[in-house]
């Protein structure tokens, strides 16, 4: 079985490097095929290892040689394969996979081909150390090896260059309505990087105090000795390792890179940014469950800050008109439905939506990707319209998703996030239910005006080749659908598997104690599901009935434009930090550094050198002078004999 | 009490020749002052029975400095041209001031410590020359002897400054000039 | 008389010579004023080997008076050299060399 | 009557005054020698010279007989043969200078060979005595040759310089006169021993006189040291004299005045007496640093090289004021190293030396050796190894002389001379860098005033190269060197 | 093989003495011949080098002034061992990477002595021959910043020097100090570094100790505030001096702390563990932010080693083995990496002969391979694990974490910092629309330049993966560096402190 664990694990990494071996040349087909080919020998070796652990319960454990001994320090390379990971790893692989094979359609006039694909083949690698480590470093090195791929993959098409920022709500790189999706490019992808470097140090920090604390950053060993230590530190350990899965998974105050990294290619926000990345902040959480449980009141935070987050992505989606930041919205949004999940201490639950919500989500983003390839990169929804009737599969499919996404029976997304609403009723936290019922009925609602927009309703483009919108919509080729087909089938039908799911991951992750009546059961599934249904009829009655949401008077509403531009959260973070920061160092430059210290140390050296001129004057050359100077000294040392003559 | 009369006199003498020595314009009345002091000088040495001292000093100024000295005022003919022009005569005469004061003050008090011991005494029966002679030519034969090679240095030091071959300058001619110059003074010749 | 005396005199001519030394621009003059200075020390060496009764004073004076004689010759040379060279003997004249 | 007098020569202890007289009798043989024939090559004059020194180097070096001689008017202990070893070292190397490609007027005359000559005997007297009367003929023999030999260079700068230097020196002469006066005044002796004697037996009565007396004594050394503020002439006169003189003179009259100053302040510092101390450390402390910083500011070599020279007396001076037996070592050390490191960069400057006068009449301005690395890269690499040793770079000598200097200062517990010394150091690298940088880091100017190697041959280079290999291999024979150093320091008690 | 080190030492010496008679156009062979012959030396030492041996080894001794004590006495321990095979193998990858064209000869000669006193000063075990290496090192680059640098050459190389040069006589006169003391407590002069670290020194005598060598260190390392020589000296270095100076001579401090301070002074150093964290922490984020205002891509460069080089003296205050190991593979791969970062940058001054970000842009599409190599340096730079500025830089934090998580946690600013000057650098310099036409038609790196950077690249990923075969040896030394310094701790305090900082469950 390591046999499998291994090729699952380096499969990836060498598809990567032989795409690389390529990067520089141009568009090579068998690149695609290769690696997308190493992607499926992963998939099909990860599925493998979920069948044996699933049968025989055994979870695999290896390892491959020791990275870090020294001290008390001794980090080995080491792999575990467990019902957890393996879920993510599956989840992963299957994901991937199909991403890369609908990247060879969607890329294929791109001239970065081979790079994009070594890029994402190194993505998966790194995603499958972090989900298959069996130490907390071992995360780590792929918590930031997907950061380095997400950095990369998002600056994808560096030359793009920078836009300005401007007030107007429909040009501003800040806002959700105009076409740019951020800055550049390279703006985003270092935005990217960066605030996650800055949750990692919280992480580093939860990882430095395990170490200190248990001496030893193994899996096994850190939960065992877990209960040993005080409580405060505990709640510290947690916190800080929180603060390293917020900055992954997109958490206020953390949540701005994941908008602005729409600039990337498409099936990459499919991958990263909606089915695999962001999710390892919950892995994280769920992985380490063990810390979580002691310390419930950590718990409650996480999970009213996913709530809170949830709603607070789904309000910003209603009013978008950026395709693909809707969808990055959603993803934000559910992503904070499984932290309240996790937080209540539901881990299977979190790991549950996880894994449903990759699979409905990324083949939503697909379609997106779909539909942008037809209108050649056009973004704006309100520029689409009625293209039903041009790429007929990718609007089915897209149907289908937003359908799993709204939580409609009996598809996917319907059994995860039902458990969660249940799941915060039954741990009696009522506010939170409340919200997430909102968040239900809203996050239907967005989905669904998404999908009015682009494919029916009037065609808001042209035919006419003069015209300067003009579009020619087609649909994309077989094999791409092809792909999506796995996806969109486990998006409807991932749900059903629920038992056995969780008869497997229970084996690790604490079971479900929280029970509600039979009667209450039943009256949730009902609401929620009235909920949605009620949000997607309202977004088709809506659309049908006068083409358009919001009328003008009501964009010109605060509201409206609070949404619109993001919380203006970019515009804090440009004025609060980032502007004050660029000051602050060229204070502490031109300033401090070359006025204040650099001049300081000069100014010895000239001190001494005008002390020099001055003393100079005493060599004047002229001889009397001189035979002065030698009177001048006795006559002082006279004076000093004199002074000390009376005291021997 | 001669001899307290004496000091004084001489004293203010010596004074008096030496404070016009160092404040005339005149380089004539200064050199013919300087000459006078030098002998008054010599009384006291007499006067402090230091009779081959005070030879010593008649005989070496009034003969061989001062001539030495009038015949160096002869060459430059234009001593008088040579106006003193002090630029702060209050720095001059604060330092030296201030160094009499000290020294006159602190000398006032009486030095003679007891512990001191003659090592080479006087022999009140021998005269003063006899007397020098012997300590001249044992103790301090050595002393003697290097003065003698001082003065000799002085004499080739004093020929040479003054003497004529000085007038060209191989320091400051380069190599062709200097083969050419063919002077009846050229003795050494030199590397090429 | 006591030694005092002796000394005091032969500071105050100490003392006399050195102002000539500062404040003569004459070169040949300021020469007078160091052998005044030498004297003076003559003058003080003599009356304490008197007072010693020990001759080492009279030596000592006795070789300054040699050193002081020599002086002259050199120096004067020295004077001399320069004359020919500047036609002065203006101590101002000392000032191609400064700083 | 007198009764006879007695002497057995072997009391006179002769080989005590044997090496001067070699020099003496060396002196008028030349003198002699140019009486029969006028037509000698120089060359003949200066390989006389340094056969007689060498003579007298191996009197001095196999001297064995007892430290007193000639009724203990020579006094010749262990500092007095290690001084004599390096005044004649000096000369012989210094001497060898006068063989140059150039003519120069001095080297017309026999009698400056003669003259030089007489000055050493001056100089190995000074040493070699403690009688205050002896060391005063000495020092004033050595000092009038010194005056002709620099006027002799005879332009209007030396003349000049010779003027200049004559007339301080009278005045400092007067001062020791003065100073001597006032101890014998107080002891009733003129010899060093003696009067140190009676002064601790008295337990310094009188102490007021004693200490004017130390004034004027300070004031008379202090111009042959060169301590500020008796320094003025030092700088000028360098600059007049010819450079393998101001070599000369860099080294030797300061070992001399050394050993006096040594033998003088002994007296006071062996009792520890505050005064003499503290005004000695203020005294040290400016002189190193006061010179340091004029030559920051220097635009011409070897004046640079003079205020530097004044700095280093100033390190030396403070091993007299610490006054440890291992500071009398680190003294001798420091000024061997010192003499072979300004041997060669004093030579070196006399390699360039042209006859062409250039910019406002200084021999070396900084400007003649920019780019010197483009023309002549052995010359630069020397110079500057030159300069870095001077600076207290290790490898090179005087970075051991220092070492072992500021070593002897910590070690006696003067931390803070030391560091003052540390810091001095770093101040004057700025200067023989700006040499350094002159050298290698500029580009040259095409000027045709500035003649570089205008002066140099086989000799010179001999000389150099002497010097380089002592500059660059010292590490090997510190050790030896420190040997003989203490053995004769201790043999002589300091 | 016992005379190894002094073969190490003294080849390059000999070698660039016989260079001078070597002709002038074939001199870049004869000098990369000679570094990679020494660069094989010293491998052919570490392969002799015994790993489980935490003492000196190949040590030699010969006295040199015995009166006073020095002798030459050199020896490596695993603390020393890597910075030698890092000083050749750097001095050979930047003399392979060598553009220059000027005075090639006098270049190449200087290059060989530097290699010389750098290994000197690794090696030496004897105070005074330390000191002499020390001070020798900073002649040759005197002149390679002086003569082949910028506008500003001289002045930074004055600068440079003076600097430098005082600092190191304070300490000077720390260790004549510290060898008096030996002669009072045991009668003989010593300066040799086995026989100091016998001495028990009391605390306070240890603090001017420690003081005065740290006047020589923090000013080498540096240390802010005294670090303001470093960016002129790198702004006006020619790329291999840069190269060197970052690789090499910044080294130099940090290992003088490790070898000298440490041992010599536990009490202080205990004492001055927050002192110098603090300092360090200023270093870190202040010069961090220098680096982000900077418009010189060198500089952004000089400044990030300040930074870095805190990180470094954090990691070896920390006074436990996961600190001042770490920090010492720290010194490692921030010589590999900024190295090669000065290395990069003069690849694109030697092509357009400006470093300002404000002339580049879009690099990265003319000039794909520079733009990669360029890229895994950077991210090595801003410690991204399985490169090798992750495992440095974590160890260090790491280590001081026990002694405060406060000043840690701040001071792990500098993975934040580090990354935004870092990418900020690389956005304005390779992404983008090619704003410059002239940029249009650069080449991409080519021959030497990539034989010089891709055995960089080599190393940086094989290190950071598998860091074991420095560690190893250096856990060892390490391991017996603090133990001797809990030994000799007098006071129970300074005791207690280096045993709590070495055991786990004991961090606040």
């Amino acid at each position: 079985m390591e046999g499998f664990l291994y090729t699952a694990l380096f499969a990836p990494l060498v598809g990567s490097l032989i795409a690389a071996l390529f990067g520089n040349s141009p568009k090579k087909l068998f690149v695609g095929l290769i690696t997308s080919g190493l992607l499926a020998t992963a998939m099909i070796a990860s599925l493998i290892l979920l069948m044996h652990v699933f049968s025989t319960e055994h979870t695999i454990h290896v390892t491959m040689m020791d990275w870090i001994v020294i001290g008390n320090v001794n980090i080995p390379f080491g792999f575990v394969v467990d019902q957890v990971s393996v879920v993510m790893m599956v989840v992963v692989t299957i994901v991937s996979t199909m991403v890369h094979i609908h990247s060879i359609g969607y890329m294929d006039h791109d001239k970065g081909f081979n790079r994009f694909f070594s890029y994402l083949s190194a993505f998966v690698f790194s995603m499958m150390i972090l989900v298959m480590s069996d130490n907390f470093a071992g995360l780590f090195i792929g918590w930031e090896g997907v950061g380095l791929c997400s950095w990369l993959l998002i600056g994808f098409w560096y030359h793009k260059e920078d836009k300005e920022v401007v007030d107007d709500m429909y040009n501003s790189p800040y806002s959700t309505l105009s076409p740019h999706s951020s800055i550049s490019p390279g703006y985003a992808a270092n935005e990217a990087f960066i605030m996650n470097r800055v949750a990692d140090l919280g992480m580093l920090v939860g990882i430095f105090l395990i170490f200190w604390n248990i001496g030893s950053l193994q899996y096994d060993v850190v939960f065992a000795e877990i209960g040993n230590l005080g409580h405060g530190l505990i709640v510290a350990i947690a916190i800080f390792l929180f603060i390293g899965a917020m900055g992954k998974s997109a958490q206020f105050p953390f949540n701005a890179w994941l908008a602005n990294a729409m600039e990337g290619p498409t099936p990459v926000s499919a991958l990263i940014h909606a089915a695999t990345m962001v999710t390892a902040g919950v892995y994280l959480v769920i992985r380490a469950n063990e810390i979580f449980v002691v310390v419930p009141e950590v718990g409650y935070f996480i999970a009213s800050l996913g709530a809170f987050v949830a709603i607070g992505a789904a309000t910003m989606a209603l009013v978008a008109t950026n395709m693909k930041k809707i969808i990055a919205y959603s993803t934000l949004s559910q992503l904070g439905y499984m932290f309240v999940a996790a937080g209540l201490g539901a881990y299977w639950v979190a790991l549950f939506h996880l894994a449903t919500h990759a699979f409905f989500k990324s083949v939503l983003f697909l379609g997106a990707g779909n539909v942008m390839h037809a209108m050649n990169d056009e973004i704006n929804i309100k520029k689409m319209g009625g293209l039903k009737k041009y790429m007929p599969h990718t609007a089915l499919i897209m149907t289908v998703a937003s359908v799993a996404l709204a939580g409609i029976y009996p598809l996917a997304g319907f059994f995860s996030k039902d458990l969660i609403l249940e799941v915060a009723f039954g741990s009696h936290a009522y506010i939170l239910w409340l919200v997430l019922w909102i968040t239900a009925g809203l996050t239907a609602f967005y989905s669904f005006r998404l999908v009015m927009y682009v494919f029916h309703g009037k065609e808001n483009w042209s035919h006419d080749k003069e015209d300067d919108n003009y579009q020619h919509p087609h649909e994309t080729y077989p094999f791409v659908i092809a792909a999506m087909a796995p996806l969109a089938i486990l998006a409807v039908s991932a749900g059903w598997m629920e038992h056995s799911f969780v008869e497997m991951v229970t084996k690790v992750l604490p079971v479900l104690d929280i029970h509600v009546s039979t009667g209450t059961f039943w009256a949730l599934v009902a609401v929620t599901s009235a909920i949605a249904l009620s949000g997607i009829a309202f977004a088709v009655y809506k659309f049908n009935k006068d083409g358009q949401y919001y009328g003008e008077k009501m964009k010109d509403t605060f509201v409206y434009r609070l949404l619109a531009n993001q919380y203006y959260i970019p515009y804090l973070m440009e004025r609060v930090i980032i502007k004050p920061y660029l000051e602050m160092s060229k204070v502490s430059w031109k300033e401090v550094d070359l006025k204040i210290i650099d001049t300081f140390v000069d100014s010895v050296a000239k001190t001494i050198y005008n002390m020099g001129q001055g003393s100079r004057a005493m060599q004047t050359g002229n001889l009397s002078k001189a035979l002065k100077w030698m009177t001048l000294g006795v006559v002082i040392l006279l004076l000093a004999a004199a002074a000390a003559g009376n005291l021997k | 009490m001669f001899e307290i009369i004496a000091f004084y006199l001489f004293a203010f003498l010596t004074i008096a020749m030496f404070s016009i020595t160092v404040f005339t314009k005149n380089a004539l009345y200064a050199l013919s002052s300087l000459a006078a002091g030098m002998i008054f000088i010599s009384a006291f040495f007499f006067l402090l029975e230091a009779d081959f001292l005070g030879v010593v000093q008649i005989i070496v100024y009034t003969g061989a400095v001062m001539a030495l000295y009038a015949f160096g005022m002869m060459f430059f003919d234009s001593i008088n041209d040579v106006t003193e022009r002090i630029a702060n005569p209050k720095v001059v005469f604060g330092l030296t001031g201030m160094i009499a004061l000290l020294i006159v003050v602190i000398f006032a008090a009486p030095i003679i410590g007891e512990n001191v011991q003659a090592y080479y005494p006087v022999h009140p029966t021998y005269g003063n020359a006899q007397d020098v002679g012997l300590v001249l030519f044992t103790k301090y034969l050595i002393p003697f002897e290097v003065a003698a090679v001082m003065l000799l240095v002085a004499m080739i030091g004093g020929i040479i400054l003054a003497g004529k071959k000085m007038d060209v300058s191989f320091t400051e001619m380069d190599e062709q000039e200097i083969d050419n110059h063919k002077s009846d003074y050229e003795i050494t010749k030199d590397v090429k | 008389m006591i030694l005092n005396d002796y000394l005091i005199l032969s500071t105050i001519i100490f003392v006399i010579g050195l102002i000539g030394v500062l404040r003569r621009k004459n070169l040949i003059m300021l020469f007078f004023a160091t052998e005044i200075m030498l004297n003076a020390v003559n003058i003080a060496l003599a009356a304490i080997s008197k007072f010693h009764g020990d001759l080492t004073g009279q030596m000592f004076a006795f070789f300054i008076i040699a050193i002081a004689a020599s002086e002259v010759a050199i120096g004067l040379g020295l004077l001399i050299l320069w004359f020919k060279r500047r036609n002065s003997i203006d101590l101002d004249t000392l000032q191609s060399m400064e700083g | 009557m007198i009764e006879p007098i007695s002497i057995d020569l072997a009391s006179l202890n002769i080989p005590s005054l044997a090496p001067m007289l070699v020099a003496i009798v060396g002196a008028l043989i030349i003198l002699c020698i140019d009486l029969f024939s006028k037509k000698l090559d120089k060359s003949l004059y200066v390989m006389l010279t340094i056969l007689f020194l060498m003579i007298d180097l191996g009197l001095v070096v196999g001297y064995t007989g007892g430290t007193r001689g000639f009724f203990d008017m020579m006094y010749v202990d262990g500092i007095s043969i290690l001084s004599q070893i390096i005044i004649l070292v000096a000369s012989a190397l210094f001497i060898l200078l006068a063989l140059s490609q150039k003519r120069f007027h001095e080297y017309r005359y026999p009698e400056y060979f003669a003259l030089f000559m007489f000055m050493i005997a001056g100089f190995q007297f000074m040493v070699s005595s403690d009688s205050l009367i002896l060391i005063f003929v000495g020092l004033e023999t050595s000092s009038m040759a010194l005056y002709t030999l620099i006027a002799m260079h005879n332009r209007a700068r030396s003349t000049e310089a010779a003027i200049k230097y004559f007339t301080m020196g009278a005045l400092a002469a007067a001062f020791f006169a003065f100073g001597s006066m006032i101890f014998y005044a107080l002891t009733g002796s003129v010899e060093l021993s003696i009067i140190s004697e009676v002064l601790v037996a008295s337990n310094f009565d009188n102490y007021p006189i004693i200490l004017i007396g130390v004034v004027f004594m300070i004031g008379a050394l202090g111009f042959k040291l060169s301590l500020v503020p008796f320094h003025i002439w030092a700088p000028d006169v360098y600059d007049g004299s010819s450079s393998a003189l101001a070599g000369f003179m860099s080294i030797v009259p300061k070992i001399a005045g050394f050993i006096v100053a040594l033998r003088f302040f002994e007296i006071f510092i062996a009792v520890e007496n505050a005064w003499v101390q503290a005004i000695l450390y203020i005294i040290v402390v400016i002189t190193m640093t006061i010179p340091n910083m004029i030559a920051l500011v220097q635009t011409d070599v070897k004046r640079m090289l003079a205020y530097s020279s004044i700095s280093h007396a100033g390190f030396a001076m403070g091993a007299i004021l610490i006054g440890t037996t291992q500071a009398t070592s680190a003294l001798f050390l420091y000024w061997i190293l010192f003499l072979f490191t300004n041997l060669g960069s004093f030579a070196m400057l006399w390699v360039h030396r042209s006859k062409k006068d250039v910019l406002n009449d200084s021999d070396h301005p900084f400007e003649k050796f920019s780019g010197l690395v483009k023309s002549s890269p052995i010359a630069a690499a020397i110079m500057g190894m030159f300069m870095l040793s001077l600076a207290g770079v290790p490898p090179f000598s005087l970075f051991w002389g220092k070492m072992y200097l500021i070593g002897s200062a910590v070690n006696a517990g003067y931390l803070i001379l030391a560091l003052i010394m540390a810091v001095n150091s770093a101040i004057a690298v700025y200067y023989y860098l700006k040499l350094i940088v002159y050298m290698f880091l500029k580009d040259p100017v095409d000027d045709d005033r500035m003649v570089v190697m205008g002066n140099v041959n086989t000799t010179l280079k001999t000389v150099i190269g002497i010097s380089v290999m002592i500059t660059v291999a010292s590490i090997i024979f510190i050790d030896p060197l420190l040997e003989m150093i203490n053995y004769y320091v201790q043999i002589s008690g300091y | 093989m016992e005379h190894i080190l002094s073969i190490l030492i003294f080849f390059p010496a000999v070698a660039a003495l016989m260079a001078f008679i070597v002709d002038k156009d074939s001199i870049r062979v004869y000098g990369i011949t000679v570094a990679a012959i020494e660069f094989v030396l010293s491998a052919y030492m570490w392969y002799m080098f015994d790993g489980n041996n935490a003492g000196m080894q190949f040590t030699e001794f010969m006295p040199i002034i015995a009166q006073y004590g020095i002798s030459y006495n050199v020896g490596i321990d695993g603390i020393s061992l890597f910075l030698i095979i890092m000083t050749t193998f750097m001095t050979m990858i930047s003399l392979i990477g060598l553009t220059e064209k000027r005075d090639l000869k006098n270049l190449i000669i200087t290059v060989l002595f530097l290699e010389m006193t750098m290994v000197g000063v690794f090696v030496a075990l004897d105070a005074m021959i330390f000191y002499v290496f020390w001070e020798l090192s900073l002649v040759p680059m005197l002149y390679i910043v002086g003569a082949w640098g910028g506008n500003l050459r001289i002045y930074a190389s004055i600068k440079f020097f003076l600097y430098t040069f005082l600092g190191s006589l304070v300490m000077l006169v720390g260790m004549l100090y510290l060898a008096y003391v030996y002669s009072q407590t045991t009668g003989a002069w010593s300066f040799n570094l086995m026989d100091w670290n016998m001495l028990i020194l009391p605390f306070d005598m240890q603090m001017w100790l420690f003081i005065a060598f740290f006047a020589g260190f923090a000013i080498k390392v540096p240390m802010v505030p005294f670090h303001t020589w470093l960016p002129y000296a790198h702004g006006q270095a020619p790329t291999i001096g840069s190269v060197i100076l970052a690789a090499v001579l910044l080294k130099m401090g940090t290992y003088g702390f490790i070898r000298f301070s440490l041992p010599l002074f536990p009490d202080a150093s205990v004492a001055m563990m927050i002192p110098m964290g603090v300092l360090a922490l200023i270093a870190i984020i202040y010069t961090a932010m220098v680096a982000y205002a900077q418009e010189d891509m060198k500089q952004v460069i000089a400044y990030s080693s300040v930074s870095h080089m805190g990180v470094i003296i954090l990691g070896i205050f920390a006074l436990n083995v996961e600190g001042i190991g770490g920090s010492l593979f720290l010194m490692i791969s921030h010589g590999i990496v900024s190295g090669a970062l000065f290395m990069l940058v003069g690849v694109i001054y030697d092509r357009r002969h400006t470093k300002m970000m404000s002339e580049f842009g879009g690099l990265a599409a003319v000039m794909p391979m520079y733009a990669v190599v360029f890229g895994i340096m950077l991210m090595a730079s801003v410690g991204l694990p399985l490169t090798i500025g992750f495992v440095g830089e974590f160890l260090s934090l790491l280590g001081f974490f026990a002694v405060s998580p406060i000043l840690t946690v701040a001071a792990g600013m500098t993975i934040i910092l580090g990354a935004v000057y870092m990418l900020v650098l690389y956005k304005k310099t390779f992404f983008g629309p090619i704003t410059n036409p002239i940029n249009k038609k650069l080449e991409d790196i080519k021959g030497r330049e990539v034989a010089a950077l891709v055995p960089l690249v080599m190393l940086v990923v094989y290190l950071g993966v598998y860091p074991k075969p420095i560690l190893d040896p250096v856990n060892n030394s390490v391991k017996q560096l603090v133990q001797v310094m809990h030994i000799k701790a007098i006071t129970p305090e300074a005791k207690e402190k280096i045993a709590s900082v070495n055991t786990i469950g004991e961090a606040k």
